[in-house]
């Protein structure tokens, strides 16, 4: 396909995006493709008003904004599109401790601020060999409306039960801790700040050395974040019907291997009203990021592949756009 | 002039005054640092700036006190202000240094040919080249367009504000200027976003963006020239006038002239200040990876923009190209600035 | 050609201070006619009123008639820009303009009115810096700012760059009180030579400077401070030197100073 | 010496001299005096194509305020209505919840303690630099130092966001430790512990708006004519005595004209804040406790993930800060008026 | 007690341009000395460095000796602010502080110097404005702007403020070239009451003044442009106007100026 198509929303895609693009426009070339990450609501909201040919989302459509968007897409509907997958990370910074181990309820408690201390008996209890300091726990989250915050918390809530009492979203409602601007902000704020802990996309924590924790799953083990423990992690999600291919998240169902806390990231997509030459160009490009070879492409920038039965009905929508 | 020749040495007159010898402030000086170095070694002090906070503090009290005692409190008081001045103009070297300092040892490494040459076109995440090219172009159009909307259009308010408003009328917009300098930039995008790119359907675009920047210059221009303005004597005016020079002309050829330097300053930070703006460029030029040229059509980069996008990405060799772009603008705007000085210091005849 | 100059119930405010009242006087074509009087009693007020330079005071204005030739300078058609290309000021301080070098001073007047002919432009340079008895001391720099001359000179600049523009009527508010006697000897023959083409009017302390160089004389007086100041008496020079209607004008003119 | 009047002269005795002193004897001619109002001149065509155009420019500076006004309004009420919260009083910001609940008291605070702390630190260390730079430095440094200053505005914001956030946050922290040692007991410095405070963004803002007020201030004390230096000088009055009788009084409208433009941009910056700020939505008299959040930077924050209501939220806000920044220059505007017949300059 | 003046060898300097060169007079205490000469030829700059005000304009600067009463003007231990407070001025222009008021106007000096007084400050304001033929015209607007009055009243209003610090000297570079006969009087009677008890210095371009007020004259020259400045003669005011040694002094002053 040739042309150009723009594309905006979720910053959590943007690297695995800018491979895939460079990638597709060494294949086509005369085809260019402006993917920016300006946050996924704002994605939406462009490809809504037509801004855009396709927006990066790390949440699904919900009801108002689906009828919106299915208006913009004359003749056709808009459809979400799981896309990439990738762990979130919790980082730490608490000198002389390693090898962090922390359940869902415990990092609930501490994100709600339940738990104030390093030392607290339910954090000594998960790690009864490491030697924790009597230091307040300093907790960083996103302090500008975001995915990741959205896909933690829907963590938080679906697994932590009732240590979570905060609605899950992309702007963070718990009191306490303290808030930094993007993935980048957290890291470093969590590198600088002693005793802190924070959430990230994998590949920030890997870039900057932080240690991670290892969370416990459903199946009782816990596990370091890594791109396949999240493809596991996700492999129990369910996939709505039809061509609408929202996931619904599941925490409880035990699965080996699996990393509980991850994101899930959708490309929107109109399945008619895009002009020809557009339409073709996201039907090719969407094709592409789709495929096997896409997909295995973006593992050590931390993404994990999409499972495979959601990649597989991915691929079928994708085929119906025109 | 040297020895002195006193007859009697009588200083009836009272001229000598009691000035303290030259080294009296260096010793005190020394004096103020070796205390704070002890303070700092003998105590548990949290930061090395205390000890440059500690040494000025100790410095401003001995000097003045031993001022006062030798030389009086009017002396007194005025190397007071002598070092209080002194001291601001180091505490605002300070940061620019440090500021300075980063940018330089962050930014610098990327600074290769192919970093000016090239766009990001076809960079993927892991890769460590590409370029900022495209940005320098898309900042600079920008940059240039909004101050050709907002130069003029200022100017003239100004010129408005202070050479013919007298009434309410010009009371309210003066009022209104300094009410527009509190807009936040991203407000800003936001409405040419609504106005221009979604009402008009002008689409994203350098302009765009352009016209973004243009309403955050706009006060500063309007505010720094109409207080330059304000400043030319009004015989200069009175001048022209008496030489049959209709007004318009003589506000354009003598009074504008006389201020230019003045105006120029507040043009170069309004510039500055437009040029180092993310959030409005964000909402209305969009962004992209490619070189576009045309201000007019089609989605632009700019440095900010590109700062902000690259800083926020976990790879390192990426957060470099942040910083050696921030270190592009800093030039950019260096440059344009000591242009802007040079040409408005022809004009500074005095 | 010169230009009379008839006033006629001319009173001027600052605001709401009344400065000069109903003033009446007539100023002979190729005459010179000095203002004397009392610091504060509206010598340069009425002599901003005939070219109206009073009215861009803010809240100045002007009660009364001027005309000029006939033609009424406040007339309802009347362009101040007009009437102050035809009737020139030179002011009692000295204000080249500083953007500019000496020969751009000069011929501030004549280009920012269009003239851009360089050989007329030297031509009048050199002219009127003569007449101004300066061309000596600046002709070998000329292009070095006006702004850099000590006081005498920059008055000298000023009054090159009224002349410069020719015009009708010169109006002078005290030219030479910054000016040593030498340069004020190059001006009195300047305005002497001037008058056979030109009219003109001087606002002067020096009460031999307005009996050498006048035709007539305009003596301002105000009673008290507060109260506007008013024409006295105005005559010929040589009645007002030698023998006033007035007690008042002949108390004045009789002083010691000079 | 006297140069006798030539004979036309001669012909024509100076008229009024007779009545100079009686008022009006001679009536004028058409019933009353010609009166002529200085405000309704007569100007030429160019000088009135000038005079509307800069006249257009200011108004069409007022219709864009309006214009801008207008546009928060009408984007701004909808999410008011679906506010559960008080606007003005509530303090956490949940527009995006459903349902609602948002208010920019918080924000407010913030914003308006981060700008009133930043310039207390910026104008006197800039009104500092200025005097340094016209009065202190020798002449031929001195241009060179006011360009060293106007360096400091050649930063973008953004880096000073990141460079706020990575470099200065860091080193700010000792002093606010030390400042929280010995001054705790003024409850502004009182806090559990420090980090990237209100205080740390205040910095950022001084510097950021340090050159526009050094700059403006700088040409403002240049234009100080050399006639009341002298005069000063010459009564006796030592360096400092000349700035405060001479160069202060004579500059100060446009000092306060430079802070107010200063002020501005303190309260509008919006990517620096938002980057060193840790975003937390309460009031807090501390402030060197690592909270706070201001307008601008939460339109930033916030703006990508905001849905419909949100939108609304953050434009409201705007609209606020807009407000504020108008009773500030109210304000300020009276203090110059106070005194505008003494102001040295024209006009 | 009033205060000498001897000037040994005194060259000035703006930059590389040398204005004046060696420059040697004494001046008698409770004398009035007058400097004429034509415009440019650096009275102005003499006169400046007898207050270290020269110094002030960037790149000037002085060589040669100016003793006060013995004391070096510019030896090393001299603060120039004791020796300005000591050595007041009157400038060419008036320049009242724009900012103040007529009352703030005159104090200004004083409150410099700490006096607080109410009484005495009000009591000094009227006896300085008195001294300078002022008092009478604003004493009813005393806090009104000093920079709304007339060119004389302003420059009256600046002679009111250096002579209310009371000075031992006191320097005046043409004072009365902005005044009108009145004003005039009033200043050169003044003069005549200081002179009983200070040194006086006037520059003037008026040689009946110089002549009327002054016991001693300097009248400098220049040879031509770009030369600097010369002390040509330096004699008793009788001596200098009636029978001057120099011949370049005789067609100065037997000029049918004044
Ligand atoms: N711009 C002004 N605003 C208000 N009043 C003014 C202004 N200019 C002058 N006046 C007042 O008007 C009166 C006349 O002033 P004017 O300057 O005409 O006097 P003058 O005769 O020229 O005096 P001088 O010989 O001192 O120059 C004075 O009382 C003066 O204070
Ligand atoms: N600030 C200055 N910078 C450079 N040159 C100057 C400056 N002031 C005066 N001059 C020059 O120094 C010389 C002497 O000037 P000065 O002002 O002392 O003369 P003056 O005798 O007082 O003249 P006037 O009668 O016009 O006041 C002149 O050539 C003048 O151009
Ligand atoms: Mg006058
Ligand atoms: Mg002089
Ligand atoms: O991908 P984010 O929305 O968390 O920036």
């Amino acid at each position: 396909a040739k042309g150009s198509i723009t594309g905006s929303g979720s910053s959590a895609q943007k690297n695995a995006i800018d491979e895939w693009v460079k990638a597709y426009q060494n294949a086509c070339s005369g085809a260019t493709i402006n993917y920016q990450s300006t946050g996924s609501s704002t994605g939406r909201q462009q490809f809504i008003s037509k801004q855009v040919a396709f927006a990066g989302s790390d949440s699904a459509l919900k009801d108002q904004q689906k009828t919106d968007a299915d208006a913009r897409c004359t003749g056709g509907a808009a459809v979400d599109l799981p896309m990439a997958v990738g762990p979130v990370a919790l980082m730490y910074h608490v000198s002389g401790v390693n090898g962090l181990q922390l359940s869902a309820q415990t990092l609930a408690k501490i994100f709600a601020g339940k738990i104030t201390k390093w030392n607290d008996p339910a954090i000594k209890a998960e790690n009864s060999a490491a030697s924790l300091p009597d230091a307040t726990i300093a907790s960083v989250h996103r302090s500008d409306g975001s995915g990741t915050t959205d896909n933690f918390t829907k963590f938080l809530k679906g697994a932590g039960g009732a240590d979570w009492t905060f609605d899950s979203g992309s702007d963070w409602k718990a009191p306490g801790g303290q808030g930094a601007k993007g993935s980048d902000g957290v890291t470093s704020t969590v590198k600088s700040t002693e005793n802190s802990i924070g959430y990230a996309e994998l590949s920030y924590a890997e870039n900057a050395g932080l240690s991670t924790v290892k969370v416990k799953n459903a199946a009782g083990e816990y596990i370091e974040p890594s791109t396949d423990g999240a493809s596991l992690g996700l492999s129990t999600a369910k996939v709505a019907d039809g061509d609408d291919l929202k996931l619904t998240f599941d925490y409880t169902t035990a699965t080996k291997g699996a990393y509980p806390v991850y994101l899930v990231t959708y490309e929107i997509a109109c399945t008619k009203g895009l002009s020809a030459d557009q339409a073709a160009l996201v039907k090719s490009f969407l094709t592409y990021t789709a495929s096997d070879a896409a997909q295995s492409s973006i593992g050590d920038l931390g993404y994990a592949p999409l499972p495979d039965a959601v990649a597989t009905k991915v691929r079928a929508v994708v085929a119906k756009l025109a | 002039m040297s020895g002195p020749a006193v007859d009697g040495g009588a200083d009836h007159l009272g001229l000598r005054g009691q000035i303290l010898p030259r080294w009296v402030p260096l010793a005190v000086a020394a004096g103020a640092v070796v205390v704070s170095l002890l303070i700092y070694l003998l105590t548990p002090v949290d930061s090395e700036i205390q000890i440059v906070l500690m040494s000025a503090l100790f410095f401003v009290i001995a000097m003045t006190a031993v001022s006062t005692a030798v030389e009086g409190g009017r002396r007194a008081r005025d190397r007071f202000a002598t070092t209080l001045v002194y001291g601001a103009f180091l505490l605002a070297v300070i940061p620019l240094v440090a500021v300075l300092a980063s940018v330089i040892s962050k930014g610098a490494g990327r600074l290769d040919g192919a970093f000016f040459t090239h766009s990001m076109n076809g960079i993927g995440a892991r890769d460590v080249g590409g370029g900022i090219y495209h940005a320098i172009i898309g900042t600079v159009e920008q940059v240039l367009l909004a101050s050709v909307l907002a130069v003029p259009f200022g100017l003239l308010v100004a010129i408005y504000l202070v050479e013919y408003g007298r009434g309410r009328v010009s009371r309210v917009i003066s009022f209104f200027v300094d009410v527009l300098t509190g807009l936040p930039s991203i407000i800003a995008g936001l409405f040419i976003l609504a106005f221009w790119v979604l009402a008009l359907d002008q689409g994203f675009s350098g302009f765009a963006g352009a016209l973004a920047l243009a309403v955050l210059m706009i006060p500063t221009v309007v505010r720094s020239a109409e207080e330059m303005l304000k400043l030319v004597p009004n015989e200069l005016r009175e001048a022209g006038y008496a030489l049959g020079v209709p007004q318009w002309r003589t506000i354009l050829r003598v009074v504008v002239p006389t201020a230019l330097p003045g105006i120029v300053t507040g043009v170069m930070l309004a510039v500055a200040r437009v040029a180092g703006e993310t959030a409005p460029v964000l909402l209305t030029v969009f962004g992209t990876n490619l070189i576009n040229s045309n201000p007019f059509s089609g989605e632009q980069s700019s440095l900010p923009l590109y700062i902000y996008s690259q800083a926020g990405q976990p790879q390192q060799f990426a957060v470099d190209r942040a910083w050696a772009a921030a270190l592009v603008l800093i030039i950019i705007i260096m440059v344009l600035n000591l242009i802007a000085r040079l040409f408005a210091g022809r004009n500074r005849l005095r | 050609m010169a230009t009379r100059i008839d006033v006629t119930g001319l009173t001027a405010y600052y605001g709401k201070f009344k400065a000069v009242a109903d003033v009446n006087l007539t100023i002979e074509p190729k005459n010179v006619t000095a203002f004397i009087g009392p610091s504060g009693c509206g010598k340069s007020t009425v002599l901003r009123t005939l070219n109206r330079m009073h009215e861009v005071l803010p809240g100045a204005r002007v009660e009364g008639k001027v005309l000029l030739d006939g033609e009424d300078l406040y007339g309802a058609g009347t362009d101040p820009v007009n009437v102050r290309r035809t009737v020139g000021m030179v002011f009692q301080r000295p204000n080249p303009f500083p953007t500019m070098s000496i020969y751009e001073n000069v011929i501030a007047g004549l280009k920012l009115n269009g003239v851009r002919k360089k050989a007329l432009l030297d031509e009048r340079v050199e002219e009127s810096l003569r007449g101004a008895n300066l061309w000596e001391e600046v002709k070998d720099r000329l292009g070095r700012p006006g702004a850099g001359l000590s006081g005498g000179q920059q008055q000298r600049l000023c009054i090159a760059r009224a002349i410069a523009v020719e015009p009708q009527v010169l109006l002078m508010d005290e030219p030479c009180s910054a000016l040593d006697p030498i340069s004020t000897l190059a001006i009195e023959d300047l305005i002497t030579k001037l008058k056979s083409s030109f009219t003109i009017v001087i606002v002067t302390h020096n009460m031999q400077q307005a009996s050498r160089v006048s035709d007539a004389t305009a003596f301002f007086s105000l009673e008290k401070t507060g109260d506007p100041g008013r024409l006295v008496e105005f005559d010929k020079t040589s009645k007002i030197f030698s023998n006033p209607t007035e007690k008042r004008t002949e108390d004045y003119v009789s002083g010691r100073f000079g | 010496m006297t140069t006798e009047p030539d004979s036309s002269a001669d012909a024509a005795e100076p008229r009024g001299a007779a009545t100079a002193t009686v008022p009006p004897e001679d009536p004028p001619p058409a019933g009353g005096p010609a009166v002529v109002s200085a405000d309704k001149p007569r100007v030429g065509t160019a000088d009135l194509i000038f005079k509307n155009l800069t006249r257009t420019a200011g108004l069409g500076l007022l219709a864009l305020i309006a214009v801008i006004a207008v546009f928060l309004v009408l984007r701004a009420t909808h999410a008011l209505n679906a506010n559960t919260g008080n606007f003005l009083t509530t303090e956490e910001w949940f527009p995006n919840a459903t349902p609602p609940k948002f208010g920019v008291a918080a924000t407010l605070y913030g914003t308006v303690v981060s700008a009133a702390v930043a310039m207390i630190i910026a104008v006197p260390v800039a009104v500092g630099i200025a005097l340094f730079i016209t009065v202190y430095a020798p002449r031929q440094l001195s241009s060179v130092l006011g360009y060293i200053v106007d360096l400091l505005a050649a930063v973008p914001s953004v880096v000073y966001g990141l460079w706020g956030l990575i470099v200065l946050a860091p080193h700010m922290k000792g002093i606010q430790l030390w400042l929280n040692d010995y001054f705790g007991w003024i409850p502004i410095f009182d806090a559990e512990s420090v980090g990237r405070s209100l205080f740390v963004a205040s910095v950022v803002l001084a510097i950021m708006i340090l050159p526009i007020v050094a700059a403006l201030s700088r040409e403002v004390f240049l234009q100080v004519p050399i006639a009341h230096r002298e005069a000063a000088l010459a009564l006796g009055a030592t360096r400092w005595e000349m700035i405060r009788v001479a160069v202060l009084p004579y500059g100060k409208p446009g000092v306060i004209s430079a802070s107010m433009l200063g002020l501005g941009r303190a309260m509008g910056e919006t990517i620096a804040v938002a980057l060193v700020l840790p975003a937390s939505f309460n009031i807090s008299a501390h402030l060197l406790s690592p909270a706070g959040n201001t307008i601008a930077a939460n339109v930033a924050n916030g703006w990508g993930e905001a849905n419909d209501i949100g939108r609304g939220a953050l434009i409201a806000s705007g609209l606020v800060l807009f407000i504020v920044t108008m009773i500030v220059n109210i304000i300020a505007r009276a203090i110059v008026a106070r005194r505008r017949e003494f102001s040295g300059s024209a006009a």
